[in-house]
């Protein structure tokens, strides 16, 4: 039994600094390695957890997150792909005709 | 060690998801095999018989339902489980018939005829020219359903985050393919999908939490460890917490809700139709299991906040829609005052026995009301059409009902049902969830809910009122360009089945809506 | 029996709708033969009510969503079989008014809000009333929003969210009522009167419910549709939402106020009472102040409603527990019904001939078409409460039950024996008398009524000549009925 | 016999109502006539009545009639119920009989009007409605008798519609009399929580032992009543505007037989005021300060009937004075309201037969000397002024000192004010006899005076006759022993002034204001326009002591300052604060909505806020 706290820390700040960044940053790309930043940071919970109870489905769901972000990858390239293109731009901010 | 014990299946039980995800991989090699001409009818063919295949399929498994945890305790299959996938299937059938409609457009459908190809240039006119389409809408459609099955009957939470997944991809990318004014479309898919992600890491992160306090991922052990309680409990409120941002986001609740109107109005009507209706039941059956029988030991905590979302969500949803100027982005905020009215269900949790099931129903019910209004509604959005394509102006609806009765009068009956005028669907809807939430004692939120009723009450009806009683500013001139008002465009018999098949159905549901609450009834609650 | 009435101007709806597609002037016929046919049917469900006997006849009673306890079940007692006289037989007379001058679409829907008010009058299940009630809404949106005046959409608008809202806020009550029962909940009015409701929950029930039937009855403060509604639409529209669907608030205020929640009634009879006494002067005040026919004779109903539910309201054991209020309040609602439609339909002569409803716009009428004229001031002092006439009986009931509850109640009450002199001879005296008016629709003096127009109203006036000297028909009817809520 | 004739005496002229306004056009030829038999026919039933009954004895000659139950409600049952006694025979036969004459005389008086035959229905619907008035059993029948004399007397005053004068006219008289109406309203509903009935019987049995509180009250609203019908103060200003109607109708209803409805009420309800001492007193002061109101606004006219209208406000302050005085004066005022009804409703026939000899002119200060023009009118008509001033040996000269000195009796200064009135009364009857049928000719170019046709002057004789010979009724006490068995005996007189005294002491009083008259106008010219270097009092006078504006200034103009700040407040408050709720909506919404401002990085913030909102109203729930 292993004190699991400070990889809970580590995961949080990796969390806030996600989430963070997605409200900071304009390019789509960044954005959106933000976004996995919060996913991995959920990964490093879910193994401490794991450790911690001593069973390893935290860790199989840390797989499957990791394949979910590759998933996710694909389709978010895609669409940022498509702005892009048709905007020449990838900033986030641009993209804002729908609103009220 | 016992070497590798190969998982059990009750293939009997899931194969209507095994179909659905079946047929969508067929529908891959097709798009990779057949002739680019016959992909079409193919796609259509192949997916209205595979979804109509699980349908029966479901409607064997849920005449005698025995609830069961099946797949080692990864899915559940229960009463509210087998009647959430017919709903979600219904519903698809009538997406697929949707996006299969290509008479309102000369005869090409909704989706870019090549999304890759930037809108204004060469190569889309020669996509267009060539009658493009994109047929793997179809299976992007089934994946996203599969992913919908198996949303509301996951039996662990890890299921729960992959069927989440699996259901969300094909919608961004489904929301990205309109042919008409791809930039807002574009633009829509970006803002779901970064959105989207964002929260389910959120989701995620909850889980981790969720899981870090009992040990388990499986929801029924959640429920005991939360029944029992756990080490840390502040592990479970924050867990609770994100995991519910990650669901109400899903759903629309405020302030999750930023999304929806602006994906409503740019992702293509045929798709907003059916995801609209279909997100929110496989959201909505997700929720309520996972805070039934995970969470549902632990419901004082959770059901005084959940309240105060579906008071926000409510009122939100219903005073912003007064503003709106189009009709999609109306449909959409009012979209969003049902998630109130839907979480108004949800608290009413105590209700009955004290197991949910009252308000298990009520929420199934409404669902199955407002799915058919809403589709109703998105679907004639996408036949009144001007030069421009579909006229969602409110200037262009003026005086429809003058030029066209059956439509005006149709759209009238759905808005109707939305509103929760009786004799439609909608009214029993309402009253089964406020119902369930006055016995469970929350009066507070029901009297907000009928502020919020009266509130949404006059957009509808201001809307109708428009439709039937104002002057059209020009008389029509058809066809030509400037138009200032719509006109109705036939659609394909497909179109006009869901249509007639939503409108009958408001009314029945309405009018004799026994049977179907009986069926809800038998269909019993979650096991937990 | 009842099933039959509610189903033949549903019918007439239907086929008058139809037959409009080909010819419009055949559909109108079609729908009044139909409301005479619905006339039929009440009247001889009359000859077969039983007015020994108590309780509710002609019962018929089938499951409708059975799982939550509601029926399709309909019944008569006095006070039911009164109003649906009432809508029986004003309908068809206003629609022989409206026959030249609306289309077929307002037939079929008139139709239609009959059958639907016939359910509300009918139904002893309390959720089967409350969406029929709801209903009625729909045809009537559509009458007032496909005829009248410029604003009438703007009216339609506002009358279908007040009454919308209203019914949203009963909703409430309805739904409090299924949440309080338990077990096997009911909405069958036998079941409610027995459920066991909380004191507390009773109130809040009660509160919904009034608020709901004050929007329709209306009542102060609820009340500012009425004046838009009426100047915008029709004056037959204003008929049939005035003098039938609004009954629906009074009615609903004893059967199911007073019926099925005694105690809360009785806890709330003095700030209904107070609501009553400034809908009554209040409403008399703004009708004096009217310079439109159609708004004035609206708001004469503020006031007439104001009585209505204060002889409700003083049945209750806190109110003095007066019946002879309470029957007068039954009486008044037909009453006011037949007076109200008489004024409303003179009026609809008058403002066809002079293509306006403004009272400034008119002048002098009497010389040239004295018979309506006399009409005018037949029905106007019908609704002032003249003796003789039959608003009286009803009137001067509730002014004892008013004076009975509190000598100070009775007092106010009474000023509208004044207020409504003031506003209806006033009226008639900046209409009808004085020189004659030289600008006329046509550039003729007023054309005086003809013999069909007077025959149309002419039953109208008998009734108020008659119940007026002899209201014991409808006294014989809403007695009982009195005492049963009582007991 | 009188169940059997009685409901016909209503019948008959209801009847013939019936038959002019409903007929319509096809009855104008012989409807009139027709109208004129009707009434004469109720006459000779109201004559077999009473002769009938006077050779019954005392407790036979009260009897009711129960035609059909009106309504019937909780404890409440109200019959259509007719009672006939003693007090009703004398009015049925003051009604049916002056009623007759003045149709009689309408028949020439009216006989160029093209609307005749609607003035001859009105004339009949008035009729019934005063007798159902007079011959109610109960209250509320009473009220429905009083109501349609109402309405018929607003149809009547404003006859000649296209006149704005008449039509406002009739508003006010309509609107003043149901002010009263309030009060006999609220005496109902206070007769039936008190006495459990309405009727008579019920209310005159059970008066005694009632409280003397409620009792007080009862007296007071039913005084209400009765100052709206009779024109009392401050219920009086409608009186003189109601002379816009054709003057048969001025005779008829605003001198003869409406206006003495309230002394009519008061009697019947004697039992209510013999136990309610405060509520005589009231009637007592309201009735002076009428007598003498009316009196000093009959000084200042120039119009005939105008004199005549305030001095009808006047004597029927007399005879609400005697009704007021107790079982002392409730014979007499039944005695003067009789008298008086013959003397008034002759001269305002003569006065109306002198309107006609002079174009429809009214300004007195345009007659003069036409007492040679028409002799038959002078001659009648000086025969009711001889009674009203109470000229020894007239029918006015009995009635009106048997007040006076009941009067006396009660206190020495309501004596003292009834006799200054006298001299008043005096002054200017004299004064309108002066300048109508003595003095130089002031006529206007063409206008001929000639004597009226007999079907006019034969009335008139009648009633001169009745106004001469009316006191025959006191000979031998006979009207007091007659009514004794309905209002109670009157008292013994125990003190005060001896009747000679008082008998003495009016004929002095009323020469003095002859010979003021004859100083005044009788020996001057009389100018042809009204002086306007007038003094106060003349001023005051002239303008009806202010009555009009006394209500302008504190009814009518706060009425409509109300009503405008009611509307005020209904649109921009009530409506404003229901309809204010959509406006509210927008503003929210169009704040809110501001916050989809398209850009996803502020949507995520929502999420975010909205994820650390959640969870800390999580741990918040969680914490309690």
């Amino acid at each position: 039994m292993t004190d699991v706290t400070p990889y809970l820390i580590v995961s949080a700040v990796l969390f806030s600094i996600g989430a963070t960044g997605v409200l900071i940053r304009r390019n789509a790309i960044v954005v959106f390695m933000c976004i996995e930043l919060m996913l991995n940071a959920a990964n490093l919970s879910l193994v401490s957890f794991s450790n911690l109870h001593g069973n390893l489905e935290g860790q199989v769901t840390a797989f499957f997150v990791m394949v979910v972000a590759a998933a996710e990858v694909v389709i978010g390239l895609a669409i940022i792909m498509t702005i892009f293109r048709s905007r020449r731009s990838a900033s986030i901010d641009d993209a804002s005709l729908l609103k009220w | 060690m016992n070497g590798f014990v190969s998982p059990h299946l009750e293939y009997s039980l899931l194969w209507p998801i095994f179909v659905v995800f079946g047929v969508a991989c067929v529908g891959i090699l097709v798009e990779a095999f057949a002739p680019r001409e016959r992909r079409y009818a193919t796609q259509v063919a192949l997916t209205l018989i595979g979804l109509v295949i699980a349908l029966v399929r479901v409607i064997i498994i849920g005449v005698d339902v025995t609830p069961r945890t099946v797949a080692e305790g990864a899915l559940v299959v229960d009463g509210p489980g087998v009647f959430l996938w017919g709903v979600i299937l219904v519903v698809a059938i009538a997406g697929v018939l949707l996006f299969a409609e290509r008479q309102l457009d000369t005869g090409v459908s909704a989706f870019a005829g090549q999304a890759a190809a930037l809108p204004g240039t060469a190569a889309e006119r020669t996509a267009a020219q060539q009658g493009l389409d994109h047929t793997e809408v179809y299976p992007l459609l089934l994946f996203a359903v599969g992913g919908m099955m198996l949303f509301p009957v996951a039996g662990d939470l890890l299921m729960l985050f992959v069927a989440l997944e699996v259901l969300s991809l094909p919608l961004y990318l489904l929301v990205g393919l309109a042919r008409r004014r791809r930039l807002l479309s574009q633009e829509a898919a970006l803002k779901y999908f970064l959105l989207g992600a964002f929260s389910s890491g959120f989701f995620i992160y909850g889980i981790s939490l969720v899981y870090g306090y009992a040990g388990t991922m499986d929801l029924a052990g959640i429920g005991d460890v939360v029944q029992h309680g756990g080490a840390n409990h502040g592990l479970l409120i924050a867990g609770m917490g994100l995991m519910a941002v990650g669901l109400l986001f899903k759903v629309g609740a405020v302030p999750f809700h930023s999304w929806t109107p602006d994906v409503y109005q740019g992702a293509p009507t045929a798709v907003t139709a059916w995801m609209s209706a279909a997100t929110k039941v496989a959201a909505f059956g997700a929720l309520l299991r996972l805070f039934v029988v995970a969470f549902g030991h632990d419901r004082l905590t959770w059901q005084p906040v959940m309240g105060a979302v579906a008071i926000a969500t409510m009122l939100f949803g219903a005073a912003i829609a007064v503003v709106q100027t189009d009709v999609k982005r109306m449909l959409a905020y009012s979209a969003i005052a049902h998630t109130g009215f839907l979480l108004t269900g949800m608290i009413g949790f105590t209700a009955g026995d004290g197991d949910g099931t009252d308000a298990t129903h009520a929420i199934l019910f409404y669902l199955l009301a407002y799915s058919v209004a809403t589709i109703g509604a998105f679907a004639l959005v996408s036949v009144v059409r001007d030069s421009n394509g579909e006229a969602t102006d409110f200037g262009k609806w003026t005086g429809l009902g003058k030029r066209s009765p059956l439509v005006a009068g149709l759209f009238t009956l759905f808005l109707f049902s939305m509103a929760g005028l009786p004799l439609t669907g909608g009214f029993i809807g309402k009253w089964e969830v406020f119902t369930v939430a006055l016995r469970a004692g929350y009066w507070p939120v029901v009297v907000v809910a009928i502020a919020a009723s009266i509130v949404s009450v006059f957009f509808y009806v201001r809307f109708v009122l428009l439709l039937f009683f104002t002057q059209a500013q020009k008389e029509v001139v058809t066809g030509g360009e400037g138009t200032t008002t719509a006109v109705v465009a036939v659609p394909a018999w497909g179109s006009i089945v869901v249509i007639g098949a939503c409108a009958l159905a408001t009314v029945l549901l309405g009018v004799v809506p026994d049977p179907v609450l009986q069926l809800i009834e038998n269909a019993g609650s979650f096991i937990r | 029996m009842i099933a039959t009435l509610c189903l033949v101007p549903l019918i007439g709806a239907l086929c008058s709708a139809l037959v409009g597609r080909r010819s419009d002037m055949a559909a109108r016929q079609v729908a009044i033969a139909f409301a005479l046919a619905t006339l039929a049917v009440a009247i001889v469900a009359t000859f077969r009510f039983d007015r020994s006997g108590s309780g509710f006849q002609e019962t018929y009673s089938v499951d409708w969503i059975s799982r939550i306890g509601v029926h399709l079940a309909l019944g008569l007692d006095g006070m039911a079989l009164l109003l649906i006289l009432l809508t029986a037989a004003l309908v068809p007379i206003v629609m022989l008014t409206a026959l030249r001058s609306h289309t077929y679409g307002w037939f079929a829907w008139a139709l239609a809000l009959t059958s639907f008010a016939l359910v509300v009058f009918s139904a002893t299940d309390l959720f089967l009333f409350y969406v029929f009630f709801e209903a009625t809404l729909i045809p009537a949106y559509f009458m007032i929003g496909g005829h009248g005046g410029p604003q009438r959409s703007f009216a339609a608008l506002k009358f279908l969210m007040y009454q919308l809202g209203g019914g949203l806020v009963l909703l409430g009550g309805v739904i409090g009522f299924y949440a309080v029962q338990p077990d096997s909940p009911s909405y069958l009015l036998t079941d409610l009167q027995h459920a066991d409701i909380g004191t507390v929950a009773g109130r809040w029930i009660f509160v919904a419910f009034f608020i709901g039937f004050a929007v329709k009855a209306p009542l102060f403060p609820f009340h500012t549709w009425l004046a838009d509604t009426s100047e915008s639409a029709t004056p037959q529209t204003s008929v049939l939402l005035v003098c039938v669907l609004d009954k629906i608030g009074t009615f609903g205020m004893l059967r199911f106020c007073l019926g099925l929640l005694p105690e809360a009634s009785a806890w709330a009879t003095p700030v209904v009472v107070a609501l009553c006494l400034i809908s009554i002067v209040y409403g008399a005040f703004l009708a004096i102040g009217q310079d439109d026919l159609l708004r004035l004779i609206g708001l004469t109903s503020l006031s007439h409603f104001g009585f209505i539910a204060l002889g409700i309201f003083v049945l209750t054991p806190t109110g003095g527990g007066s019946a002879e209020g309470a029957s007068g309040a039954i009486i008044y609602m037909v009453n006011h019904g037949v007076a109200t439609a008489a004024m409303f339909l003179v009026a609809a002569y008058l403002i066809e001939r002079k293509g306006s409803a403004s009272i400034r716009a008119i002048r002098g009428v009497e010389r040239s078409a004295p018979v309506l004229a006399g009409l005018l001031l037949v029905a106007g002092l019908a609704t002032a409460g003249l003796p003789g006439l039959s608003q009286f009986v009803s009137e001067i009931l509730v002014i004892i039950g008013a004076f009975a509850y509190h000598w100070w109640v009775g007092a106010i009450a009474v000023t509208a024996v004044v207020l409504a002199a003031i506003y209806v001879l006033w009226m008639y005296q900046r209409t009808m008398t004085g020189p004659p008016d030289p600008v006329s629709v046509g550039g003729a003096a007023t054309a005086d009524l003809t013999r069909t127009e007077v025959a149309i109203v002419a039953p109208l006036m008998i009734a108020l000549v008659l119940f007026g000297f002899y209201p014991a028909p409808l006294l014989d009817l809403a007695n009982p009925v009195i005492a049963a809520v009582t007991r | 016999m009188v169940s059997n004739v009685l409901p016909f005496v209503i019948a008959l002229p209801l009847l013939g109502a019936a038959v002019l306004l409903i007929g319509g056009r096809r009855t104008d030829s012989w409807g009139p006539y027709l109208a004129t038999l009707l009434p004469i026919a109720s006459f000779v039933c109201a004559l077999v009545l009473f002769v009938h009954t006077l050779g019954q004895p005392d407790d036979a000659r009260s009897q009711s009639v129960h035609l059909w139950t009106w309504f019937e409600a909780g404890k409440l049952n109200v019959g259509a119920d007719l009672l006939y006694d003693q007090l009703s025979s004398l009015f049925l036969l003051l009604i049916t009989g002056v009623g007759s004459l003045i149709h009689v005389y309408s028949l020439g008086y009216m006989a160029h009007d093209e609307r005749k035959r609607r003035f001859f229905g009105y004339l009949n619907l008035f009729v019934a409605a005063m007798l159902t008035l007079v011959l109610a059993a109960n209250y509320l029948v009473l009220f429905l008798g009083w109501e349609g004399v109402g309405l018929a007397s607003y149809l009547l005053i404003g006859f000649w519609q296209h006149k704005p004068s008449a039509a406002a006219a009739a508003k006010k008289a309509f609107v003043m009399n149901r002010v009263g109406d309030m009060g006999l309203s609220l005496a109902i509903a206070l007769c039936f929580t008190t006495f459990g009935s309405t009727s008579f019987d019920v209310v005159n049995a059970g008066a005694q032992h009632a409280g003397e509180t409620t009792m007080t009250w009862l007296g007071l609203l039913l005084l209400l009543g009765a100052c709206g019908k009779s024109a009392q103060v401050p219920l009086q200003a409608w009186l003189l505007d109601a002379m816009e109607g054709p003057t048969p109708v001025s005779a008829l209803i605003h001198a003869a037989t409406m206006v003495t409805a309230g002394v009519y009420l008061m009697v019947r309800s004697h039992a209510i005021l013999d136990a309610a001492p405060v509520a005589r007193t009231a009637v007592v002061v309201v009735a002076t300060v009428t007598l003498l109101w009316g009196a000093i606004i009959g000084t200042a006219k120039d119009d005939i009937k105008k004199v005549l209208a305030g001095s009808t406000m006047s004597q029927i302050g007399y005879m609400m004075l005697a009704a007021g005085l107790g079982p002392a004066g409730y014979a007499f005022a039944i005695f003067h309201l009789l008298t008086h009804g013959f003397f008034k409703a002759n001269m305002f026939l003569g006065a109306g037969s002198v309107m006609h000899a002079m174009d429809d002119d009214v300004d007195m200060r345009h007659y003069g000397a036409l007492r040679r023009a028409m002799p038959v009118t002078f001659l009648t008509f000086a025969m009711g002024y001889l009674a009203i001033i109470g000229f020894p040996g007239f029918s006015g000269f009995w009635s009106k000192d048997k007040i006076i000195d009941a009067a006396w009796h009660e206190h020495w200064w309501i004596g003292a004010l009834a006799l200054f009135g006298a001299g008043i009364t005096a002054f200017y009857m004299t004064r309108l006899m002066l300048m109508t049928f003595f003095t130089e000719k002031r006529w206007r170019d063409g206008v001929h005076p000639h004597e009226s046709p007999s079907i006019m002057t034969g009335p008139l004789v009648v009633l001169a006759a009745l106004s001469v010979l009316g006191g025959v009724m006191l000979l031998g006490s006979w009207i007091q022993d007659y009514l004794a068995p309905i209002v109670g005996e009157p008292p013994e007189e125990s003190s005060g002034a001896p009747a000679w005294l008082i008998s003495l002491l009016a004929v002095l009083v009323v020469a003095c204001g002859v010979a003021l008259a004859w100083f005044l106008v009788g020996r001057r010219p009389v100018p042809d326009t009204a002086p306007t270097d007038v003094r106060w009092p003349v001023a005051v006078a002239r303008q009806d002591l202010y009555g009009d504006e006394i209500n302008d200034t504190f009814v009518i103009l706060p009425g409509r300052k109300l009503t405008g700040a009611l509307l005020e407040i209904d649109k921009y408050g009530v409506d404003g604060l229901m309809t204010g709720g959509p406006v509210a909506v927008g503003a929210f919404a169009g704040i809110f909505r501001k916050a989809q401002n398209g850009f996803v990085r502020s949507y995520a913030l929502s999420v975010l806020g909205g994820a650390v909102v959640v969870v800390l109203a999580l741990m918040v729930v969680n914490w309690q």
